[in-house]
């Protein structure tokens, strides 16, 4: 039962992350979004009693896609922070 | 043994990087090692890690060696063709070169998965050589969707039935009841997936960015020896484990619309690349038709003629328009410094068109009895209309390339040495193809015997 | 005994000898293309005609099966023949060609697939040697003039092999077997109905009949003049023998024509075979080049042949044969007329040309003989084909084919005339002043074949026996012959007697013509119009717009060539509209598509 | 408006798979798979090659001895496909180097003044980063982790230098050296297995005790060679992405 | 409901990359689509009342009920070269960003 409830508010939270990480209008933001979206995922993963995938997902998925986003992001003339 | 042809150019590949001057010479060994190697092979099941059907298995097969003859003798070809170009991309080519084997070889659906991301990363790297990123990243973007489809549909079949081993699929299908209902998704998602590989009517605007301007090395390398790869493996999945479903219709019509489209809008064209590469898209269409009405027999034997066939079109037309310039007008009379070239383009072309004493006439001829033969007597039509339109624009190239002044000369022994090799094969082919049919006959009953637990 | 493989296998040996010789010297090169195609006439004919000719031997992979029958040796015999006649021409248009040597590789290669396609014993066979036909006499036009000319040949004469193709195929699942004989043999009910029709599509398209005449101007027009005597002479007789293969071996039993005692698919063909005679004779009427106007010519005595065959009795068959055999030779020796005229004076139009009787009589005579055959008067081979054409006509009574075949004849008096007054005779242009008569090896095969179409008009039972030989082969009773005479349905026909009249007729003339005193000669400069002196030169007799009221009742061009053009441009129209859809670089079209088929996928049960 | 389509058409794209995977008789409910009537069964039972009723943690000499299901799959059972992926990684670092570094590079200045603490401090962490790094890829056949996040660790503590330094670039070369030569080990060990008992990447050591940190034969030796392997590819990415050609 | 959620995901990805002409906002929308992807096959494995597939003291023996452990296996497959393909995306976006000063795919004019 509380497993389901957080898998729901897990679930939405997810879809929502992930709707404004596609939506947003400032690259950065929807960058950080992009992160919380596969941190969010970690959880799922912790749920779904796969710990491998989310210690995985959790240093690659959010930490290193994240930081070469970022760089990317940085490497433009002129970005303000 | 068969996995050596996959480890060495992964070893070779780690070691090129260690210095930049030597890796052109570890491509030229190990695509040498390959392309000879592929003919020491005896057919068999290779397992690796030794688990059995549980583990990771290699297929070779009849369909699995002439792929691979086939292919690494044309990427050998082509690489040495393209001395100056590939010395840049040598890891990378080797990288590929292991891909393809990858593909040609494995007999399990997720392993082809990482074969085809292999494949397609070392594709978009050696598709950067045109300078064109913007291209290159829609083909990225696009091919990592439809990878990403596939493996979507074949996670599915596997909760379905609980195995990634090709050759246990149908009989696990039949063991766990499923339907062609049941199967209709995961299939169709996979054959989506591949059709993105495989330039497949609506799911390849990737192509003409990546082709138009492509130059003689990716160029040949996508259009012929990848394009010649996808092929391969679309026949094998379509014979072996998407032989069940519903969705005839839905595919016929993508296909159908697939081989008329890339001929109409190669009759429309007038660069010379454009016209190669939507012809190939028809002919990428035709072949899949042939593997989806289990004319397995005539679809390798068109994608062994058009390989050919395009390799030396792609490698010629590249080259002339790298020389002069792409609109066939600015390359009228072209041939008449490259006699040799020209008689080479236009032994393959007319090989396209299906005209007899070459290679592509047997081919036209089995494919339209295979399809009298299934009763239907529409496509054949179809086909025969469509190969008109595609006659006509191939002669009127070829018109247009004989005749016209023009001071266009290309100086490269080796390209005109295996462009008229190629050339001779096809008309040997094409006058004695007896050879070539004992070759194919057997393909699609040793992969119905596989399937069915037996083995060589 | 003579191997029919060896000899094909030979004649494109043949070719590569003479490529790798040209490339030495031009004219020896040419030189070889004569000495092949004379052995391959003179083998055929000797041994073809003694009967001795055996296909065991395969030396050619199994798809090629030969067999001997009078037919095919007629055909081939003839064929080879004009090769033969025409490629005394060769060295002397050798250094005009862009490709010499490729051009003496691609005579003889066509030359070995005409030959194959009238050994074929299997529909394969046939089949790979019609299109090897194709594509090397399709490099072979461009050698001239214009390259648009062969992308045109290569799409009619590609419907034509396409639909020949579905036949076989059609066939090929049907019986297990493409054997000519036993295939042709067993067709009934509606199979038959669609091999007959498609195999017919693949002869109109090589004979130019109507929907498919577009071609043969261009073409013929086009090419360099040896190419377009032997399409005229040699490669459309092709079209010839598929029509005899679909309407003489195969009979559909379908529905008769009471009032002509006809099948209805034959009068069918019948209509079409009298639309392209009336149309190729009128549009020839009004052409100005001389080529395309014998090749609208060679378009409507295909009809003739068409029209022959389609009545079906042993007289039309006869006639047809005939015919085949006299429009040959006389096209041949017409175009190559034509050819020489255009050697010397590098054109062919009638409107810059004149007075060529002063300078070249002999090719004159020439052209004149040719020209009054196709026109099928007397005493030449083309009457005899005409009157037995016309003897079946009548006999079915067959009104309406009857009347455009009187039409077609007519019409055929006024095109023969207008090379003939305009070119040959009329003035003289000074530009053309030290032209002088075509050298011997140009005038040896004209006047061979001038000979011979003679022959055939005044004796023609001489070549009788080998058109017998394919009656009987058919199964058809031969014509009735006495003497020298032709015995028709009604009232019998001594050539002889008709030529003996016509030649003496022609003998008063001359005789009178010598007696009288001589008109002057009056040069292009000296004389005058309306009081002035004329300083230019302009040829005032009346060339240019021969049959000026005449062409004005149709003026446009026919109107299936605006088909055509409007069929190439909706092709283009789809494919710039699917470039537009489809190929846009643009990864979200593919993803839409992928959206799009999978929405239809999994909702497909409910839209 | 185009967007709302669209978002409107993936929904409904989504509901219907979600609805055609729900009327699949033959697809498992979420959390109801059975696992028995998978291949995985067999990986978790350790009996693909050999029989075995029960596997017990402590339990010796099995196919293969590794107590982390997935890692005796990722590392064994289905090893070719992680040499795949290596390569996939290897052949996307090399990529993005020939696309980024293709002339000569200087490092990209983020304008932020470390300070001192900093700097020495991200020194210290940067040693302990990475014995947890090269810690997880060695003990990826008992504990969550492995080769691949032990190998991105590895790269983090590289990036931490990056960030503490504007200055600093690591010695590309040598991590060059050290990604060539733990590809070409995995495919050597892949190779002597094929020599050693007739498989490529057969797992041709004692497989030891279920739970010894010494034990599963190969296992912690390819899991060390893919952190070390992931670990410069990720650094050669790192550098390449914080680099900018040098702007004559 | 985790399964759901995946597949949205997904189906969001694609709406991305269907919407955006940004090339960075295109490769995150690639990214979700990963994530989604994963999330599901992980889905896929889970039993209920599983535990994670590893041998532990207290978890000591293959009868228990574990979840399936080859999909996680595919997944950090999956993962590994998801991350490979992202690298090579935004590598090309920094060269297109080098050639063009934008990452606007409209604002580069037509290729």
């Amino acid at each position: 039962m509380f497993n389901t409830v957080i898998e729901v508010i897990l679930g939405l939270l997810l879809l929502f992350l992930a709707y404004k990480a596609i939506d947003s209008k400032e690259l950065i933001k929807s960058v950080m979004y992009l992160s919380a979206v596969s941190m969010l995922s970690v959880v799922g993963f912790a749920l779904m009693q796969a710990p491998d995938v989310a210690v995985t997902e959790a240093v690659i998925g959010s930490g290193m896609v994240t930081a070469l986003f970022v760089f990317t992001l940085l490497s433009r003339k002129g970005v303000k922070r | 043994m068969a996995v050596l042809l996959i480890a060495i150019p992964l070893l070779f590949a780690f070691v090129s990087i260690l210095n930049k001057k030597y890796a052109f010479y570890l491509l030229a060994l190990v695509a040498a090692f390959n392309f000879v190697f592929s003919f020491f092979l005896e057919k068999g099941m290779y397992s690796i890690g030794g688990f059995g059907p549980f583990g990771i298995n290699l297929l070779v097969d009849q369909y699995a060696l002439i792929g691979l003859w086939l292919l690494n003798g044309l990427f050998f070809l082509t690489v040495m063709i393209n001395l100056k170009a590939s010395k840049k991309l040598a890891t990378v080519l080797i990288v590929l070169l292991a891909g393809i084997n990858g593909l040609l070889l494995t007999n399990d659906l997720f392993n082809l998965f990482v074969f085809l991301e292999i494949t397609g990363i070392s594709a978009y790297l050696l598709t950067t050589e045109n300078k064109k990123p913007v291209s290159s990243f829609n083909y990225l973007v696009q091919g990592t969707v439809g990878s990403g489809l596939y493996l979507l549909g074949l996670v599915i079949l596997y909760s379905m039935i609980g195995t990634l081993n090709m050759s246990d699929v149908i009989s696990r299908i039949y063991t766990i009841g499923a339907t062609p209902t049941t199967l209709l998704l995961p299939f169709m998602l996979m054959f989506i997936g591949l059709g993105v590989e495989a330039k497949l009517l609506p799911f390849n605007s990737w192509v003409k960015g990546v082709l138009e301007k492509a130059k003689p090395l990716s160029g040949t390398l996508v259009s012929s020896v990848i394009a010649g790869t996808i092929l391969l493996v679309f026949g094998r999945l379509l014979t072996t484990v998407m032989v069940i479903s519903n969705a005839d219709m839905l595919i016929t019509i993508i296909l159908i619309a697939t081989i008329i489209a890339g001929e109409v809008a190669a009759f429309k064209s007038t660069r010379i690349r454009e016209i190669l590469l939507f012809s190939s898209i028809g002919q990428a269409g035709l072949v899949v038709y042939l593997f989806t009405h289990g004319l397995l027999m005539q679809g390798v034997l068109l994608i062994i003629a058009n390989v050919l066939s395009k390799f030396v079109l792609f490698t010629i037309g590249a080259s002339l328009a790298e020389a002069a310039g792409d609109e066939v007008e600015e390359l009228r009379g072209a041939f008449k410094n490259n006699k040799l070239l020209g008689i080479g383009f236009t032994v393959a072309a007319l090989s396209v068109t299906g005209l007899p004493l070459f290679f592509g006439f047997v081919v036209k001829l089995n494919v339209l009895l295979g399809i009298f033969g299934s009763y239907d007597l529409i496509t054949p039509i179809i086909i025969l209309v469509v190969s008109l339109i595609e006659g006509v624009y191939f002669i009127k190239l070829l018109m247009k390339l004989w005749y016209g002044e023009s001071n266009v000369q290309i100086k490269n022994v080796l390209m005109t040495v295996s462009v008229l090799s190629v050339a001779v094969v096809l008309i040997v082919l094409g006058v004695y193809y007896q050879p070539m049919m004992d070759l194919v006959a057997p393909i699609k009953d040793e992969m119905i015997m596989i399937i069915q637990g037996g083995s060589f | 005994m003579l191997n029919l493989e060896l000899v094909v296998l030979a004649t494109l040996l043949g070719g590569v000898v003479a490529y790798l010789l040209s490339m030495i010297n031009k004219r020896v090169g040419s030189a070889v293309t004569i000495l092949v195609s004379g052995a391959v006439f003179s083998l055929l004919a000797y041994y073809g005609f003694g009967n001795s000719i055996d296909q065991t031997v395969e030396l050619i992979p199994n798809f090629v099966m030969f067999k001997v029958t009078a037919l095919g040796t007629f055909f081939a015999v003839l064929v080879s023949f004009v090769f033969f006649m025409v490629s005394f021409f060769n060295p002397f248009f050798a250094e005009r060609y862009k490709y010499p040597n490729a051009f003496n590789l691609l005579y003889l290669m066509t030359l070995a697939g005409v030959v194959g396609v009238f050994y074929a014993s299997n529909f394969i066979t046939l089949f790979v040697f019609f299109e090897l036909v194709v594509w090397t006499s399709m490099f072979l036009i461009p050698m001239g003039k214009g390259t648009k000319a062969s992308i045109t040949y290569f799409v009619f004469s590609t419907v034509g092999s396409f639909a020949m193709l579905y036949a076989i195929i059609f066939m090929a699942v049907g019986f297990g077997t493409t054997d000519i004989d036993t295939v042709l043999a067993g067709l009934t009910g509606t199979a038959a109905l669609i091999v007959y029709g498609l195999l017919l599509v693949a002869s109109f398209a090589k004979l130019g009949a109507y929907p498919f005449m577009v071609w043969l101007p261009k073409v013929l027009g086009n090419a360099p003049d040896p190419v377009s005597a032997v399409f005229s002479g040699g490669i459309e007789k092709m079209g010839a023998f598929i029509a005899v293969l679909a309407m003489i071996k195969i009979s559909p039993a379908s529905a008769m024509f009471e009032a002509v005692g006809l099948p209805v698919q034959n009068y069918i063909v019948g209509v079409i075979a009298a639309v392209t005679i009336i149309v190729g004779t009128m549009m020839a009427i009004r052409q100005d080049d001389a080529k395309k106007l014998l090749a609208y010519s060679s378009a409507a005595n295909g009809g003739y042949i068409l029209l022959a065959f389609t009545i079906g009795n042993s007289v039309a068959i006869t006639g047809g044969f005939f015919h085949i055999f006299a429009h040959a030779l006389a096209s041949t020796a017409a175009f190559l007329a034509i050819g020489v005229v255009t050697y010397r004076t590098k054109t062919s139009k009638i409107s810059e040309l004149g007075g060529m009787i002063h300078h070249m009589p002999i090719t004159y005579v020439v052209y004149l003989a040719a020209i009054i055959s196709m026109a099928g008067i007397p005493p030449m081979g083309g009457f005899i084909s005409k009157w037995l054409i016309f003897q079946a006509l009548i006999q079915n009574n067959l009104v309406f084919l009857a009347t455009a075949a009187f039409i077609g004849s007519i019409g055929s008096f006024l095109y023969v005339f207008r090379p003939l007054a305009a070119l040959f005779l009329g003035q003289k242009l000074p530009k053309y002043k030290d032209v002088k008569e075509a050298p011997l090896l140009m005038l040896i095969p004209m006047i061979i074949l001038t000979l011979l179409s003679v022959v055939a008009g005044v004796f023609p039972t001489l070549f009788l026996p080998m058109i017998n030989n394919i009656m009987t082969e058919l199964g058809f009773q031969t014509l009735m012959t006495s003497g020298f005479q032709i015995i028709g349905f009604n009232g019998t026909l001594d050539p002889a007697l008709v030529a003996a009249v016509f030649g003496t007729g022609v003998l008063v003339v001359f005789i009178l013509f010598m007696i009288f005193p001589k008109s002057r000669k009056v040069g292009l400069m000296d004389t005058y119009t309306g009081g002035e002196f004329i300083y230019t030169e302009e040829l005032l007799h009346y060339s240019a717009d021969f049959y000026a009221p005449l062409e004005r009742l149709y003026r446009k061009e026919p109107f299936v060539n605006k088909i055509y053009d409007s069929i190439r441009i909706k092709v283009e129209e789809l494919g710039a509209f699917v470039r537009y859809f489809f190929f846009t670089n643009k990864p979200e079209v593919t993803v839409f598509w992928i959206v799009a088929i999978l929405l239809f996928i999994v909702w497909g049960d409910i839209i | 408006m185009k967007k709302f389509l669209a978002l409107l058409a993936v929904i409904a794209l989504g509901v219907g798979i979600i609805k055609t995977l729900d009327n699949n008789v033959s697809f498992p409910k979420y959390g109801e798979a059975v696992i028995e009537s998978r291949v995985s069964n067999f990986y978790i039972k350790k009996n693909v090659t050999e029989e075995n009723s029960e596997v017990l943690f402590g339990g010796s000499d099995y196919e293969t001895g590794s107590a982390n299901f997935v890692t005796s799959i990722v590392a064994n059972y289905r090893s070719f496909d992680t040499l795949g992926e290596v390569t996939v990684l290897f052949i996307s670092a090399f990529g993005v180097a020939l696309l980024l570094g293709s002339k000569e590079q200087k490092r990209l200045e983020l304008n932020f003044k470390p300070n001192f603490m900093l700097q020495v401090g991200s020194r210290a962490l940067f040693a302990i980063i990475v014995m947890v790094g090269l810690y997880i890829s060695i003990h990826g056949h008992l504990t969550p982790g492995g080769g691949f996040p032990g190998g991105t660790i590895i790269a983090a503590s590289v990036l931490l230098l990056y960030l503490s330094n504007d200055k600093f670039r690591t010695n590309i070369r040598g991590f060059r050296f050290m990604q060539s030569i733990t590809g070409a080990l995995y495919v050597i060990i892949g190779l002597v297995g094929l020599f050693v008992s007739g498989f490529f990447l057969e797992n041709f050591l004692g497989t030891g005790i279920v739970g010894n940190l010494f034990s599963a034969g190969i296992i912690p030796i390819v899991y060390i060679i893919i952190g070390l392997k992931v670990g410069s590819d990720f650094s050669i990415i790192i550098d390449s992405f914080l680099t900018k050609e040098v702007s004559k | 409901m985790i399964q759901i959620a995946s597949i949205l995901l997904v189906m969001l990805g694609l709406y991305g990359i269907l919407t955006n002409r940004n090339i960075i906002k295109i490769i995150i929308s690639l990214n979700i689509f990963e994530v989604g992807l994963n999330l599901f096959i992980v889905s896929l494995a889970y039993v209920e009342g599983g535990i994670d597939p590893i041998l532990t003291s207290h978890s000591a023996s293959s009868t228990l009920s574990f979840v399936d452990p080859l999909p996680h296996a595919l997944v950090l497959t999956a993962i590994v070269i998801g991350v490979g393909t992202t690298a090579l995306g935004l590598a090309f976006a920094k060269k297109i960003y080098a050639k063009y000063g934008t990452y606007e795919l409209d604002e580069m004019g037509v290729e």
